[in-house]
């Protein structure tokens, strides 16, 4: 691997990359989704100890939570992975084009996954009664089913809700051609976000709907 | 997957030689992105809180040792919280509450993170600036509403919460208990605002010591005050997400009727206390490791001479911060958590004082036949090993369960916390602020009120909380608006309003630091290195300019090379190639990594 | 560029929160309803057209006895008793039912009446409100007066109104008002169980608490039908309708029976359940 | 200042005072070494004209000495203690035939609860004392220690008894007290406004006294009973039931 | 170590391995199984694509081991917090 200063071409500027090919950009997102890591640890694990505590709280799956709408929110998810991956593949192929129309695909996939979530929301609430408030819970099982569901898929709504907002702004920022081959940070590091929401989802979908 | 890195990324951070442009007034002082201008406003803020949380303390003492008789200039008081000057017992709990919080997130911890994190990484990594510049301003900008939001919730209804600083459930799960309904959601979404403010902070720290340290500056040649800050940062990183996770819940509780932390609908209070002390216990290791960090330059450059077993102090670091992670249920042995996870709770406890003792006998090695300057920041770093050293010690009376029974919750308790926090952290900050002044201001403060500051202090730091030990083993509960409703504490009338005194001389004391600090901002300008020191920092001039390095520095040696045998001068820059090394290797090829 | 970017994604969720906390802050405001506008300086009506209503409340059957109060713990406030402390919710000492919230339900809807200076006080001696039930106007300040000269704290539960739970470590007066209309808010003291109180808010002046003799009299009512309630905090609540004509004095009386006392809202129970008490606590108005 | 413990009146009382003594001992042994080896160094080494710092890094020597010979100590007092934690706080260990009271706190007072005439607890014949706790002298006391409000902590400064209590858990405590008298109850965890006052009284009598004691309380307890009962829907004081939904530690309700 | 720029990982084939593992979890979700079988079923096949995803579209391998450390930092620290809790109920 020849040094960093030579590929840079900069007189003088030898930068010492600790990592080779992590630039500072994706070592800052990756350190930041750790600590996403531990806030969903905090709400999942709530989640997990007062389920193992007070069971009678909670339902067997399907009884109270859609599944087989949630099934095709999450493969609707799983294909907004894919084509986020397929937006930076395109743009390391120098594929402008490609770049915008998989970025858009994304953006498309991942309010679709927003917009599902928040329907089922209302139907949980007005119909089955299932809301977080602990008083005026109505549904199978207690409080506590509702109040940790809606705190941990709330939190990871939220968080794709921003997801959507950002690859919004790097679509933008691709239609004024700000990305290259070389210049690859900004789609990367959207890209790793919004593969680490998909991952909190894959978990919180199994442990929420299917257990 | 691409080979060859970006070139975007080290274009975004000019050094100091290579370009000029003029910011608008805006630019180089509020909204700035240099991490030097966000220290001093780090620097300004956390002070502004210390004194807050001083005269909350103030306030405590008096009713400690004067209980029920007006306050001297109570009346200002709304009747509230003061009714012709007597304290109310809610407003008591609010003042107790308060003041942790104010000094442990709001003064401590922005104190040595906020303030000597953004000074220090960058100057002894060798970086321009920090990895994201605008992320870093952000992160002073999160802290101000949160203190904003803090204060106000001593303003509304029900006054500020008034469930202790670690806000136990159901106590804080529900305003019925207290009457406090919007102060305790005030201060919950202020540490919420401040959970991200810390951690916006340690990305760009953790970032910046893995990627933008200076060529030649491997991972054993890194100044340790660097190093305690890079693993504090770690410690942030993984433990602020966990409270914030833990806070959000508590507010729905409070403001939506959620059911986890309240036993009336099915929720679990123990459950906040594990996630509070998961987080908590990395949290008070987030407030000692950095003043460690201090400690060990001020005692190196005080004593003219290495620090004692580099290595072992950097492996203790780390060993406390992978111990800290095990700990947590120690504070948590009366809280009907299961008795057997006390048992292993306890045996993890004990092997992390084994760290801390390291520290303070390599502390000690460094000074041993050192040439010692009693300069006032080596006699602050100094303060706080001999008071650390009590600090530590009496943190193994509580790790023994069965004498934990008797001391829990009571004023042994609250002496230790005051050893580590007050005795240690904040003499490491007045060391730190000493010692960096003239990287902060360009100027130096004043060696005698310094000395004078210094002896008061630690005088009467003492003569406060060295009988609170005496307290706590009479059983003397926290917390105790007023402990004299117990026969048994009758008699200790006398002893608490002594120490009350002694801590109105001692808060009293702190304004000659506060006027040392302000009138030295005038005093003569200084040189880049005035304490003689060997780190990067003291390679540019101070205060050092935007961009810091005029070109990127290369590093050849460690930095505390104090006294090398046949040197005529007793430090020596870590910037000063060896005389041996020929010339091509000085040039452009980093060293080995 | 992505630098943008990343600052939002910091600044988003502070965002999103600062949304919650404000939406929480509203959470507990619930009550603070009508008293914001202000009260007129007089009396809405020709006070010379003005009429009365008199009356006397009775009780038939056998009282229960007086609740004996377990003040050990409390030796100040159990030294100001002769015999056992005890405090009787039936109180027929004086020949009629004490302690009875009398005030026009119906009839005054409006009209809004000025709001009298003079603070009603709630004395704690003993270790007791004295008197248990008090009356008062939208607006009007309650006293709540510490005469034990030891902690009292009062914790008041109502619904309508903004709940608050202030302390009194020595003698000293507390003051507070109450936004909104409410029949009963119930008051207790969380040092000392067995403390319990009731105040009745309502928006205009003709309210009173009948006295030993059972006789109690609401004056200067403007002329009109209206629907007279007789709330107790064992025996539930009567009403009555009765019209007042210029110049008359219409007489009125609530006969309250020992059956009501099983049938009423509020349990019976002892001292120690004055939580749940609070809960129920009187007829919601 | 007393840097001694208040003396003890509980079994395991001078267990955990001897605990104490000893870290006492050697915590203070290895602080004064380090404060006058701090002082001395200070004074000895201090900067003088002409001399020099001698440059010295480190000595791993050093180090393992003073990383091994700290974690020895304490693993050594973790040892020593652990078995006495047990004995004290795990309930599969608790000494048998114990006198059984259910204690209840909730904002500001103690509530104890006595098994009426028929010896069981909860149920209609119980009595309730209110911030006061009698209990006979050397026989092993059970208390199960509940919450109604929010967190409080049992507090016995004389016989080293301190055990959070928890609302949603009732979780034994156990101790036998050695000498008749009076002592304080407190409450070590904040409640709220008026934590301060929650102070109790701990009546320890002999035998014969405590039995006394006990049949008049049973007797009045009965008597009320009778006197309440002509009364429909009226019902003794009895405790409700949503506290008692599980021990921790895995002790059986009795 | 790192693949050439124009070759990229199978990622149409994870995705079809994805949605397959997915539609399976809800099949074992749904289906009776004891709960203790179910449950350890899921949490292993969560865990796979949870893997397959973190390696293949996060790059994670292709990038060098430190971050591989890093990566996998906080998750011992996720079990010992739930492991240790759990034990009280």
């Amino acid at each position: 691997m020849e040094s960093h200063a030579a590929a840079v071409g900069l007189p003088g500027r030898q930068p010492e990359i600790a990592l080779e090919g992590v630039y500072t950009k994706k070592l800052g997102m990756w350190i930041f989704l750790l600590s996403e890591v531990m806030f969903f640890t905090s709400l999942i694990g709530a989640y997990v100890i007062l389920r193992f505590a007070n069971p009678e709280h909670f339902a067997s799956p399907g009884e109270v939570l859609n599944v087989p709408l949630t099934a095709i929110n999450t493969f609707v998810l799983i294909c907004s992975s894919v084509s986020m991956v397929k937006a930076f593949a395109a743009l390391q192929n120098g594929d402008q084009k490609g770049l915008q129309l998989w970025l858009l695909v994304t953006i498309v996939l991942g309010s679709a996954f927003v917009g599902v979530q928040i329907y089922e929301y209302i139907q949980l609430a007005a119909h089955e009664g299932f809301v977080p408030s602990a008083d005026l819970y109505a549904a199978h099982g207690g409080p506590l089913y509702g109040s940790t569901f809606y705190v941990m898929t709330g939190f990871h709504g939220t968080h794709v809700t921003l997801g959507v907002l950002a690859l919004i702004f790097v679509l933008m920022q691709a239609r004024k051609g700000a990305y290259t081959p070389q210049n690859l940070g900004g789609v990367e590091i959207v890209g790793l976000y919004w593969h680490f929401v998909d991952l909190v989802w894959i978990v919180l979908f199994t442990i929420v709907y299917l257990i | 997957m691409s080979v060859s890195a970006p070139t975007t990324d080290f274009d975004l951070l000019p050094f100091a030689g290579e370009h000029h442009e003029e910011l608008p007034f805006i630019r180089k002082y509020i909204f700035s992105t240099d991490h030097k201008v966000i220290a001093r406003q780090f620097l300004f803020l956390s002070l502004f809180f210390l004194v807050v949380g001083g005269l909350l303390a103030a306030m405590i003492r008096w009713q400690l040792g004067f209980p029920g008789q007006p306050m001297p200039g109570g009346d200002v008081l709304p009747d509230t919280m003061a009714p012709g000057g007597i304290i109310l017992p809610e407003f008591y709990n609010a003042l107790v509450t308060m003041h942790a919080t104010f000094m442990i997130f709001f003064a401590i911890m922005p104190l040595l993170v906020g303030v000597f994190g953004n000074l220090l990484i960058p100057l002894q990594v060798g970086a321009p600036d920090m990895a994201f510049p605008r992320l870093n301003m952000a992160s002073f900008w999160l802290a101000v509403p949160a203190g904003v939001l803090m204060l106000a919730s001593f303003a509304v209804e029900g006054g500020a919460s008034g469930a202790g600083w670690t806000a136990y459930a159901p106590l804080s799960a529900s305003g019925e208990w207290t009457g406090v309904y919007l102060g305790q959601q005030l201060w919950l979404a202020s540490l919420f605002i401040l959970g991200f403010s810390s951690i916006a902070g340690s990305v760009n720290y953790v970032t910046t010591v893995i990627n933008m340290r200076a060529p030649g500056l491997t991972w054993l040649r890194l100044p340790l005050a660097t190093w305690a800050l890079f693993i504090t940062a770690w410690l942030i990183l993984l433990a602020m997400p966990i409270l914030a996770g833990a806070l959000i819940m508590l507010l729905f509780d409070q403001t939506i009727g959620t059911a986890f932390f309240r036993p009336e609908v099915g929720g679990e209070p123990l459950l906040w206390q594990h996630l509070f002390w998961y987080f908590g216990h990395p949290e008070v290791y987030i407030l000692i490791v950095p003043a460690m960090g201090i400690a060990s330059e001020v005692v190196s450059n005080g004593s003219r001479k290495p620090v004692f077993g580099y290595h072992s102090m950097v492996l203790a670091i780390c060993g406390i911060a992978f111990l800290g992670w095990i700990v947590w249920g120690h504070h948590m042995f009366m809280s009907g958590m299961n008795p057997m996870l006390g048992t292993t709770f306890m045996v993890t406890t004990m092997l992390i004082a084994v760290p801390s003792a390291i520290k303070v006998f390599n502390w000690l090695g460094t000074m041993w036949k050192g040439n010692i300057h009693l300069h006032t920041p080596f006699l602050h770093g100094a303060g706080f090993v001999s008071l650390f050293i009590i600090g530590g010690l009496s943190g193994v009376f509580m790790a023994a369960t069965p004498v934990d029974i008797q001391i829990h919750d009571t004023y042994f308790i609250v002496a230790h916390i005051h050893y580590v926090l007050f005795g240690g952290s904040l003499l490491a900050i007045f060391a730190g602020i000493t010692f960096w002044y003239p990287k902060f201001f360009g100027r130096i403060m004043n060696e005698f009120w310094g000395k004078v500051h210094f002896v008061l202090t630690f005088i009467l730091y003492n003569v406060v909380f060295f009988p609170m030990h005496s307290l706590g083993v009479q059983g003397m509960m926290r917390r105790l608006y007023d402990p004299y409703q117990y026969e048994i504490f009758a008699d200790m009338l006398p002893l608490n309003r002594f120490i009350s005194i002694a801590l109105f001389a001692l808060v009293v004391v702190q304004v000659i630091f506060a006027l040392n600090f302000i009138l030295s901002l005038r005093s003569e300008k200084v040189g880049p290195n005035p304490w003689k020191a060997n780190s990067l920092e003291w390679a540019v001039p101070s205060p050092p300019p935007h961009g810091n390095f005029q070109h990127m520095p290369v590093v050849y040696r460690g930095p505390y090379e104090y006294s090398l045998p046949g040197a005529e001068e007793d430090y020596i820059l870590q910037t000063e190639p060896d005389e041996e090394a020929e010339p091509a290797e000085r040039s452009v090829e980093p060293a080995t990594r | 560029m992505a630098r943008y970017e990343r600052v939002l994604r910091v600044l988003a969720p502070a965002v999103l929160l600062a949304v919650v906390g404000c939406g929480g802050g509203g959470g507990d405001a619930a009550g603070g309803g009508g008293g914001g506008d202000a009260a007129p300086a007089e009396m809405p009506f020709d006070v010379a057209t003005a009429g009365n209503i008199t009356g006397s409340v009775t009780f038939e059957g056998t009282p229960p006895p007086p609740e004996v109060l377990d003040m050990t713990s409390e030796a100040d406030c159990a030294a100001t008793y002769t015999g056992d402390p005890e405090v009787s919710w039936v109180d027929v000492g004086g020949g009629g039912l004490a302690d009875v919230f009398v005030y026009v339900r119906e009839g005054l809807e409006g009209m809004s009446f000025p709001v009298p200076g003079q603070a009603v006080v709630i004395d704690q001696q003993g270790c007791q409100y004295r008197p248990l039930v008090a009356g008062v106007q939208v607006g009007q300040s309650v006293a709540f007066r510490n005469s034990d000269g030891l902690l009292h704290n009062i914790n008041a539960s109502p619904t309508a109104n903004r709940p608050f739970n202030v302390s009194q470590p020595v003698n000293m007066d507390t003051e507070r008002e109450f936004a909104a209309p409410e029949v009963m808010i119930p008051i207790q003291c969380d040092v000392h169980g067995w403390m319990a109180g009731y105040i009745g808010v309502v928006t205009h002046p003709y309210h009173t608490v009948s006295g030993g003799s059972g006789a109690f009299d609401l004056s200067q009512l403007p002329p009109g039908e209206y629907v007279i309630e007789a709330w107790h905090a064992r025996l539930g609540t009567l009403e009555q309708t009765v019209t007042v004509t210029t110049g008359q004095t219409a007489e009125v009386t609530f006969n309250f029976t020992d059956a009501m006392l099983s049938s009423a809202g509020t349990p019976t129970d002892g001292p120690h359940d004055h939580r749940t008490m609070a809960r129920v606590g009187g007829v919601a108005e | 200042m007393n840097w001694l413990l208040p003396p003890s009146y509980s079994t395991f009382g001078p267990d955990i005072d001897r605990m104490y003594y000893i870290i006492l001992v050697i915590t203070g042994v290895i602080f004064v070494v380090t404060e006058v080896l701090l002082v001395y160094f200070l004074i000895k080494y201090r900067k003088r004209e002409g001399h020099k710092a001698e440059y010295i890094e480190g000595s791993t020597k050093a180090e393992i000495i003073w990383t091994a010979v700290p974690a020895v100590i304490v693993v050594a007092i973790g040892l020593m203690s652990a078995g006495l934690w047990a004995d004290i706080k795990d309930p599969s260990r608790f000494p048998a035939g114990s006198y059984e009271l259910i204690l209840n706190g909730r904002q500001f007072e103690w509530e104890a609860t006595y098994a009426g005439a028929d010896g069981v607890l909860e149920t209609a014949d119980d009595f309730t004392l209110l911030n006061q706790i009698n209990v006979p002298v050397d026989r092993p006391v059970t208390v199960h220690l509940r919450a109604e409000d929010v967190l409080h902590s049992f507090f016995l400064p004389d016989m080293r008894v301190k055990q959070d209590a928890v609302p949603g858990m009732s979780i034994p405590v156990w101790f036998e007290a050695t000498t008749p008298g009076e002592y304080t109850i407190g409450c070590a965890e904040l409640c709220g406004l008026g934590h301060y006052t929650m102070n109790g009284l701990l009546v320890v009598q002999t035998e014969p006294e405590f039995e006394q004691w006990e049949s008049e309380q049973q007797v009045a307890a009965l008597e009320a009973l009778e006197r309440e009962s002509p009364l429909p829907g009226a019902t003794a004081s009895v405790p409700d039931a949503a506290n008692t939904a599980r021990t921790s530690g895995g002790a059986t309700e009795e | 170590m790192s693949l050439d720029k124009h070759t990229h990982p199978p990622y149409m084939t994870i995705w079809a391995v994805l949605a397959v593992l997915m539609f399976g979890k809800v099949a074992v979700g749904l289906s009776d199984l004891p709960q203790a079988v179910a449950v350890s079923i899921l949490v292993v096949i969560s865990l796979l694509s949870a893997g397959l995803v973190a390696l293949y579209y996060m790059h994670l391998r292709f990038e060098t081991k430190l971050l591989w450390a890093l990566a996998f930092l906080p998750f011992p620290l996720v079990a010992i917090l739930i492991l240790t809790v759990i034990q009280e109920w």
